[in-house]
């Protein structure tokens, strides 16, 4: 016997079309841009009460709260203002640098830093539309990383060719990468969760490993690899003075073409239908199993990819922890652009800017680093909930005294 | 009204003498695992071994109550002895198998055992120094007790239906507030009791989104973590650093030998000589595997992870029992992270290191029982103790690929031995009445 | 005890599921429920049972007002249910089952008394001579007694009122008969006793009283003397026709051959056991048999879904064993899996995504890899124009559509190629009679354009309504093949393994209530309400 | 739900105001503005920056010694100080970036990790002051390059770690001490280097057979923690140790330090060798002082401090600092609590042989030390 989980209603929600049309208010106050918004909005101010305990003088105010809250709110406003307006002028515009190059070249910072989030945002995206949650973006990235920089590193090539072939052998060995998972899955039935953070930890000793010897090192001693050559590198697209490299636009077209790959190919629409309903989907005629290692693939390549652009754009050089966080941020990432490929590059962006402005946070404004990651996680827990962000939104309580009902919200 | 006959015979008349006998295929995925691994410890481990190296053994630590000196045995002979003892086991698990009759649960395991003794004969042989079993062990039970802790927790969240991914974050918060409140009480035991309190609050957190919000669970549990990592990382590095004397200085849980237990040679030391988390952890165990088989309340969660709605009709919460067990089972991870700093260590930024998804995949590999979530985790401990003790020794093998030991034991384990396992049935479903 | 429902009302968004509901269930009666799927009775017995909080309405006990706020609440006051789809946890043992929610504990620290949990069940089981072993697991029993298991269930906790939702569907008439006696067993006890059904035959022949819902109002009530075709137009609405107009098969020559099939599932037990027919343009076979006796395996085997162990299955002399599901699907058969909601469509998907599902790779929808979304939205508008398909938009989720609608959808992909081979399992599941008639009118069109077809059902009455031949399944075996219109007891004694000569006779001496022989209603089959 | 929340903000709401019922200052508002960092008697228009690798500035090592230097700077020179923490080397380009921005006059990178970085930026502005610890700069051949407004700061650890291992050697009982290290990383293995050569020289003074177990300086492989922060693996690894014999343990893993001394307190006649900077000394080390035989003392807070005040004084010069034992930029700490304990010849031979080395007679090499001429 089958069991069944939900009790559901006898029949679907009631057409829209039909007698009622929800009022504009409704419509408004439901409309998912307004819930990311907020969201984003509420998790500045719940990491602002942190930015504000973080700071010294605001520490040092709360003593004598009672007796002068003057001192303490104007130290707190002063914390998070310093905080937030740093974090704008590191990731989008700097109003207090001197040239103009220095006032725009926050934005391509955030560009920049996007690159590699949106390569494996747009991968891990492809998994969770197929149904497959691969957590092993990071082991990816690296990998392929790697397999860009060795090739950097080895051959000497043509400009261009160079290039060309490193982001390939990314790809390949991205892809190959997480294939382990996806074939495990379809041979043996593994899951792919615990598979893929497995291969994210024996990535990161089989890179280092690598690193001491003559493959990756090349005779150095130190556990970072050569500069890659300059032939192999993405070419600076507004000029020296800015980081920002060709591989965004390559980005963006991954981006097109993942959603071109989703929605309008033969490959994309099995990858849906597995990741919606696998027990159709292999009534349907589809392969089901080979669309998991297939789907692996293809998120292990756009992460490989992204792997490379790290090194080949900005970095130059790899290190065993030249991931950084990428592979787990570009969770976040698609799980924020809801494994949209349009949401996801903007998803990418945010994070991008987040990055990109925390330094000047921690410089000009004293803020602890960690509070980057509170919010990121904050963003996308609320986010993910939008009836907790209309719960505590004032909007929408203030919106229930005029007849909007939250409960008629759709998820 | 007659039966016609139909335009075939009926089936039974056709059947030819054969079609009865038409039998299941044999698996030949286990004989030929058991013999392929059976030869290559034999070639590897046994036949290319010099022939005049001589592994030697140690069984007790100088702190010991007996003491027996270290031991040295001929490496190629024993290494041959116990190869050969292997493939004997695997050709007895393969005459079985196409005998079609059941392999016995000892026998891979005891094959295991001595393909894996083998292998440390090998690794070991011509080396000055000898191996500590006694160590080995110890290690392995220490290293295992965050993750039988962490395992329980994601066994009692996903019997009553919810995925727990967040065990690594509950496991550092516990971790966390275990070391402050130690340290500002100056009693570890305080500690022990807080950290409890850490877990069930991000077990709190997961379970508001999972039921009321119906949210993803493993965006949460991801999510959740992430939260976890920044929110202790901030934690530190703005209050601990300030003052670490008080806040960051835990005392250490007392080792609390039992009487005559822990005098008995090897497996006294190893089992009996720990701290009180130690013991706990026997008893947590113990407690779960009798209570959620043979309890009422055990009845209930697993219905309730197994058909909610079934449970629903006979008048059981649904939702309260997962809310319950959710917020339990963080309590038991954060008494996993408690474990982690009882040795009275301080706090340092994600010292978890990713315990908290070994944890996950031993409570898969037990297939969501407390006695099997213990075996796998104390393999898993092992694993991790083998890697130091040779780390330590010095062993041909690069110290990365040993670092990679526990998690390429985590593959094989999830691909090779547990293949496709039952979960819950309703595991990770919203109850939405 | 005597239990009321006024004014009841329930509401699913704007859809209204119970609409001002008065009953009224006696102590020592039978009361049948009588409607067609989907008219709201399953939704009425809900808030009966505290599942559903109602939003209009109250529930009187012995005339006092009660608030049910949960099943244990319903189950307090007396109030038993079992329900079509059984809450039975299929890993727990039947003691288990039976306990669960008040279980027996022994002193120490909640452990459960096993020995009273089978003492009770053992107790009700041998009272009404059930026969259950009250260790065995739920999942390895057969649906029969797994409803007893489910009837042990509420007795065990002192049930006044006994609900039963559709409790016939899964039986063979021989266990219908069993059942019967079970309920009467239990009115002369003293029980009340809700039987829902849709099925007019059993209605009349236990039914004390008889109440008919329709579009979840009550539209009125009925004696069990009443005449099958009121009883049918009080249910729908409408006048019925309550046979299907087919013309006699035009049978030409067999296409489609098994032979000596046999399926082993990984634990080892051979579901398809040793299986040969075959199947001629232009008829339809039904492979009939009560759920769990190979029917879907067979089905799943033919459409490459599982792996045989050996025989053949042959379309036009090729070879279908060993290819994959779409293999199959390209050689020309069209597949009805029994469950559309998991196997049939994705739910959200849209309607217009959901006619190509198995047709997505091939020309005009998909060249060179890539989709065309106009030719997809043009075959969504040709395709449910044909099939009458209620919608709004071809963009919609097809998740948005009814049941019967859903199904027309997936009877319009698999009937939009040219088709060699017609495999539909339960193909009217849970549908209301107009879509019900629909589909039984183009599945009969299929096979009068020479496409030899093949029906699973459970379902007796679907199954005498469209059979040109039946072969009955049992334990993964045929029992036998018989023509169209036999006999019910003598298929019903066929589902419960008795060869088809043997049965004839077992059938000649004992009738059941509800047989086809019953000399009380000579012409009552072909007015069978399906 | 709701209930709960109420009461924990109550709660909450209430500890916070009891505990800020205190007055205020009677001073002005101004002593609020006024940095507490500012204890100097004049404040110079110079501002030094540091960059910090993966580690943090909390890493109880390199990266914490490196600060510390820093904020003496701050405090004696009346300097303004900035910092960032890299969480990974992407960030390391971003983070030595947004002090150009800052308009540092001096910018520290602290670990070899930052070399790219370092000298990128520097090549860039040239106008700026820049120095690096541990790694001097190199072409792309790995050929040393100089570069005129970038400073290395290096060690020759492995001097250091040269007395330790002969001391280590002379008060083992066991005849077996012990070395583990955070990850293979030069910085790290160059003090294991020195330590594996210092016991083979007891050795060879002594006819005796004291072994190093967890480092193999042939083949460079040994026990490895794999990071700097788990230090219940430092403990378990350290209790091995113990167990196979080993009465010294010189742990260099940072904070994972803290495991050793933990399961050296659990055993009788073990002692810890700490590292960076005096062990002894450290406050969190409290409760462990008489388990630590010695500390390798690797004075990078001495050396950004003299960079900094050279810069201010405009002295700055590009030229490598080499910290070693004749310099006192790497020594061997005080022998504290085991002062009493040490064989008499050991400490005069351990003299003996710091003044052989200083006068370049005796040449302890690593491959991880860095060429500097």
């Amino acid at each position: 016997m089958t069991t069944t989980d939900t009790l559901v209603a006898p029949s679907a929600p009631p057409p829209a079309a039909e007698g009622e049309r929800r009022n504009l208010l409704q419509q408004v106050l439901d409309a998912s841009w307004l819930t990311i918004i907020l969201a984003i909005l509420m998790a500045l101010i719940a990491s602002s009460v942190l930015i504000a305990a973080a700071n010294s003088q605001v520490q040092a105010t709360a003593v004598y709260l009672f007796a002068r809250p003057s001192d303490f709110f104007g130290a707190s406003w002063d914390a998070i203002f310093g905080a937030y307006s740093s974090l704008f002028r590191g990731a989008i515009f700097d109003y207090e640098a001197t040239t103009a190059v220095r006032r725009i070249r926050p934005i391509t910072e955030t560009m920049t830093a996007s690159v590699p989030l949106i390569f494996a945002g747009l991968g891990l995206a492809v998994g969770f539309r197929s149904g497959l949650f691969n957590i092993g973006a990071q082991g990816q990235v690296l990998v392929g990383a790697a397999a860009a920089t060795f090739v950097g590193i080895t051959f000497s090539m043509p400009a261009g060719v160079h290039l060309v072939i490193a982001c390939l052998a990314a790809i390949v060995v991205g892809a190959l990468w997480a294939g382990i998972a996806g074939f495990l899955k379809a041979r043996t039935g593994a899951n792919e969760v615990i598979v893929t953070i497995m291969l994210n930890s024996i990535a990161v000793y089989l890179i280092s490993y690598l690193l001491t010897t003559q493959l990756l090192a090349q005779g150095g001693t130190r556990p970072i690899s050569p500069v890659v050559a300059d032939t192999a590198t993405f070419p600076l697209l507004l000029g020296s003075g800015f980081r920002l490299h060709a591989g965004f636009i390559v980005a963006i077209l991954a981006a097109w073409a993942v959603w071109w790959l989703l929605e309008r190919s033969v490959l994309g629409f099995q990858f849906r239908a597995v990741g919606a309903n696998q027990n159709a989907a292999r009534t349907a005629g589809i392969r089901v199993n080979l669309v998991f290692v297939l789907v692996m693939l293809t998120a292990g390549g756009l992460a490989g990819m992204g792997g490379a652009t790290q090194i080949l754009g900005t970095d130059k050089s790899l290190q065993a922890s030249s991931a950084g966080s990428i592979g787990f941020d570009a969770i976040t990432v698609a799980l924020l652009g809801r494994s949209r490929p349009l949401g996801t590059v903007l998803a990418a962006l945010l994070f991008g800017a987040l990055r990109a402005g925390s330094p000047l946070m921690q410089t000009s404004a004293n803020t602890p680093i960690d509070i980057v990651q509170v919010i990121q996680a904050s963003i996308v827990l609320l986010i993910a909930a939008p009836p907790l962000v209309r719960e505590l939104s004032i909007f929408h309580r203030i919106a229930t005294l005029f007849g909007y009902s939250m409960k008629g919200a759709r998820a | 009204m007659s039966t016609v006959t139909a335009p075939q015979p009926p089936s039974g008349s056709l059947q030819t003498p054969d079609a009865a006998t038409i039998q299941a295929r044999i698996g030949l995925r286990g004989p030929i695992t058991y013999i392929g691994v059976g030869l290559i410890s034999l070639v590897f481990f046994a036949l290319l071994t010099p022939a005049d190296d001589t592994t030697r053994f140690m069984v007790a630590s100088s702190r010991d109550y007996v003491e027996i000196s270290p031991f040295a045995v001929p490496s190629q002979a024993t290494a041959m002895v116990l190869s050969l003892g292997a493939l004997a086991l695997a050709v007895w698990a393969t005459v079985l198998t196409f005998q079609r009759r059941r392999v016995a649960t000892w026998i891979p395991i005891l094959f295991g055992g001595l393909v894996l003794l083998a292998f440390l004969v090998w690794v070991m042989a011509g080396n000055s120094n000898a191996l500590p079993l006694t160590i080995l062990l110890t290690g392995a039970l220490t290293l295992s007790i965050p993750l039988i802790f962490g395992s329980l927790a994601g066994l009692l969240c996903e019997r009553s239906g919810i995925i727990n991914i967040a065990i690594e974050g509950q496991l550092l918060a516990g971790a966390f507030l275990a070391v402050v409140v130690a340290s500002l009480t100056g009693n570890p035991y305080a500690g022990l009791i807080a950290a409890p309190i850490a877990g069930a609050i991000v077990g709190a957190g997961l379970v508001l989104f999972a039921v009321r919000y119906r949210i993803d669970q493993i965006i949460v549990g991801v999510v959740l973590n992430v939260l976890v990592i920044g929110v202790t990382n901030y934690l530190f590095s703005t209050v601990l650093t300030q003052n670490p004397q008080a806040l960051n200085s835990p005392p250490r849980l007392p080792t609390l030998p039992i009487p005559v237990l822990s005098q008995i040679p090897i497996l006294g030391p190893v089992l009996f000589n720990h701290s009180f988390v130690v013991y706990l952890m026997y008893i947590v165990v113990a407690v779960l595997q009798v209570m959620l088989f043979r309890s009422r309340w055990g009845l209930r969660v697993r219905a309730v992870g197994e058909h909610p709605k079934a449970a629903d009709t006979v008048g059981i919460k649904v939702n309260l029992t997962r809310v319950r067990n959710t917020i339990l089972g963080g309590a038991v991870a954060g008494l996993g992270g408690a474990a982690l700093v009882s040795a009275g260590l301080a706090f340092t930024k994600e010292l978890t290191s990713g315990k908290g998804f070994i944890a996950l995949a031993a409570m898969i590999l037990g297939r969501w029982s407390p006695k099997g979530a213990l075996a796998a985790a104390l393999l898993f401990g092992f694993a991790d103790s083998l890697r130091q003790v040779l780390n330590n020794l010095g062993s041909p093998v690069p110290s990365q690929f040993l670092s990679m030991l526990p998690y390429l034991a985590t593959i094989f384990a999830v691909a090779g031995l547990v293949g496709r396992v039952r979960p819950p049935a309703a595991e990770g479903i919203p109850y939405v009445k | 005890m005597k239990l009321e429902l006024r004014g009841i009302t329930k509401r699913f968004g704007s859809l209204v599921a119970n609409d001002n509901i008065d009953l009224t269930f006696e102590t020592g009666e039978i009361h049948a429920l009588l409607g067609e799927n989907g008219a709201g009775k399953s939704t009425m017995m809900n808030v009966l049972y505290g599942l559903y909080d109602p939003d209009g309405g109250e529930i009187l006990l012995d005339d006092q007002p009660v608030r049910f706020a949960g099943p244990g609440d319903a189950m307090a006051a007396g109030i038993g249910m079992v329900h079509q789809h059984f809450m039975l946890v299929p890993v727990f043992t039947v003691a288990e089952n039976v306990v669960l929610g008040h279980e027996p504990t022994s002193a120490v620290g909640g452990l459960i008394d096993l020995t009273e949990a089978r003492r009770r069940v053992k107790e009700i089981s041998d009272r009404f001579g059930f026969h259950v072993d009250p260790d065995a697991l739920v999942e390895d029993l057969p649906v029969g007694v797994q409803q007893r298991v489910e009837i042990i269930k509420a007795l065990s906790r002192d049930a006044k009122v006994l609900i039963l939702d559709e409790p016939t569907a899964v039986l063979t008439p021989q266990e219908t008969d069993e059942l019967i006696a079970i309920m009467r067993q239990l009115k002369a006890a003293g029980t009340a006793i809700v039987f829902i059904t849709h099925k007019l035959r059993e209605v009349r022949a236990v039914a004390d009283r008889i109440s008919v819902i329709r579009r979840g109002k009550v539209v009125g009530t009925a004696s069990p003397q009443d005449s099958a075709a009121d009883l049918a137009s009080l249910m729908v609405g409408r006048s019925v026709n309550l046979g299907v107009d087919k013309a006699p098969a035009q049978v030409a020559e067999a296409t489609f051959r098994v032979e000596h099939l046999t399926v082993i599932d990984p634990v080892g037990t051979r579901v398809v056991d040793d299986i040969s027919f075959e199947v001629r343009r232009g008829e339809i076979l039904a492979i009939a048999g009560v759920q769990g006796n190979g029917q879907s395996e067979l089905a799943e085997t033919i459409l490459g879904l599982l792996r045989a162990r050996s025989g053949s299955i042959t379309l036009d002399g090729q070879e279908l064993l060993g290819g994959s599901v779409d293999d199959v699907l390209r050689a020309g058969v069209g597949f009805v899996p029994e469950d559309r909601s998991t196997d049939g469509l994705i739910s959200s998907f849209s309607i217009a995504e959901n006619l190509i599902l198995d047709l997505h790779g091939e020309p005009p929808f998909a060249r060179a890899g890539s989709l065309s979304p106009a030719r997809v939205a043009e075959n969504a508008r040709l395709r449910t124009e044909e099939f009458d398909v209620r919608l709004t938009s071809i963009q919609d989720p097809v998740s948005t559509l009814s049941g019967g609608n859903q199904q027309k959808v997936v009877l319009a992909r698999e009937m939009s190629r040219p088709l060699r081979l017609l495999v539909a399992s339960q193909p009217t599941r849970g549908l209301d009679v107009g879509s019900i008639e629909f589909v039984h009118k183009r599945i009969v069109r299929e096979r009068d354009a020479g496409t030899p077809v093949i029906i699973v059902s459970t379902e007796l009455d679907e199954v005498l309504a469209l059979a040109d031949r039946i072969a009955v399944m049992y334990r993964g075996k045929i029992i036998g093949i018989v023509p169209g219109g036999t006999d019910r007891d003598v298929l019903g004694l066929m589902m419960a393994g008795v060869p088809p000569q043997a049965a004839e006779h077992q059938a000649a001496e004992h009738h059941t209530l509800l047989g086809g022989s019953d000399p009380a209603a000579p012409a009552d089959r072909d007015e069978e309400i399906p | 739900m709701n209930r709960v929340t109420r009461v924990a903000v109550l709660a909450t709401a209430t500890a916070l105001a009891l505990s800020a019922c205190a007055s205020a200052p009677d001073d002005e508002p101004a002593a609020t503005t006024a940095d507490p960092g500012e204890t100097a008697e004049e404040t110079v228009d110079f501002t030094a920056c540091m960059v910090s690798d993966e580690g943090g500035f909390d890493d109880a090592s390199f990266n914490q010694s490196g600060f510390e230097g820093l904020e003496l700077a701050e405090q004696t020179l009346g300097i303004q100080i900035r910092t960032a923490e890299s969480a990974d080397p992407g960030q390391y380009t971003a983070n030595v970036d947004s002090m150009v921005q800052e308009g540092c006059d001096l910018i520290i990178g602290v670990g070899f990790a930052l070399e790219d970085s370092i000298q990128a930026a520097a090549e860039e502005n040239p106008d700026m002051h820049f120095a690096l610890v541990d790694s001097a700069f190199s072409a792309e051949d790995f050929s040393p390059v100089e570069l005129d407004n970038a400073k290395p700061l290096l060690f020759n650890t492995q001097e250091a770690a040269f007395l330790a291992g002969y001391l280590a050697a002379g008060q083992s009982e066991t005849g077996t001490v012990a070395t583990f290290g955070g990850m293979p990383f030069p910085s790290v293995t160059i003090f294991m280097d020195g330590f594996v050569d210092g016991v083979a020289r007891y050795n060879e003074d002594n006819g005796t057979d004291v072994s190093v177990l967890g480092w193999d300086k042939e083949a460079q492989n040994g026990s490895m923690i794999g990071n700097f922060s788990d230090t219940e693996a430092g403990r378990t690894t350290t209790e091995q140790f113990i167990a196979s014999g080993a009465d010294v343990i010189l742990p260099v893993a940072g904070p994972v330090g803290a495991g050793s001394l933990n399961a050296a307190s659990q055993a009788d006649g073990v002692s810890v060798i700490w590292v960076d900077s005096d062990g002894y000394l450290q406050a969190s080390n409290e409760q462990y002082q008489s388990l630590i035989l010695t500390s390798v003392i690797k004075q990078i807070g001495n050396a950004v401090y003299d960079t900094i005040e050279a810069a201010v004084q405009g002295d700055f010069s590009s030229e490598p600092y080499v910290g070693t034992l004749e310099n006192k930029g790497v020594d061997l700490a005080p022998l504290h609590d085991f002062e009493s304990q040490v064989d008499a010849e050991v400490v005069s031979m351990i003299e003996e042989l710091r003044a052989q080395i200083i006068a370049g007679d005796l040449v302890v090499d690593s491959v991880s030390a860095t060429p500097t001429d």
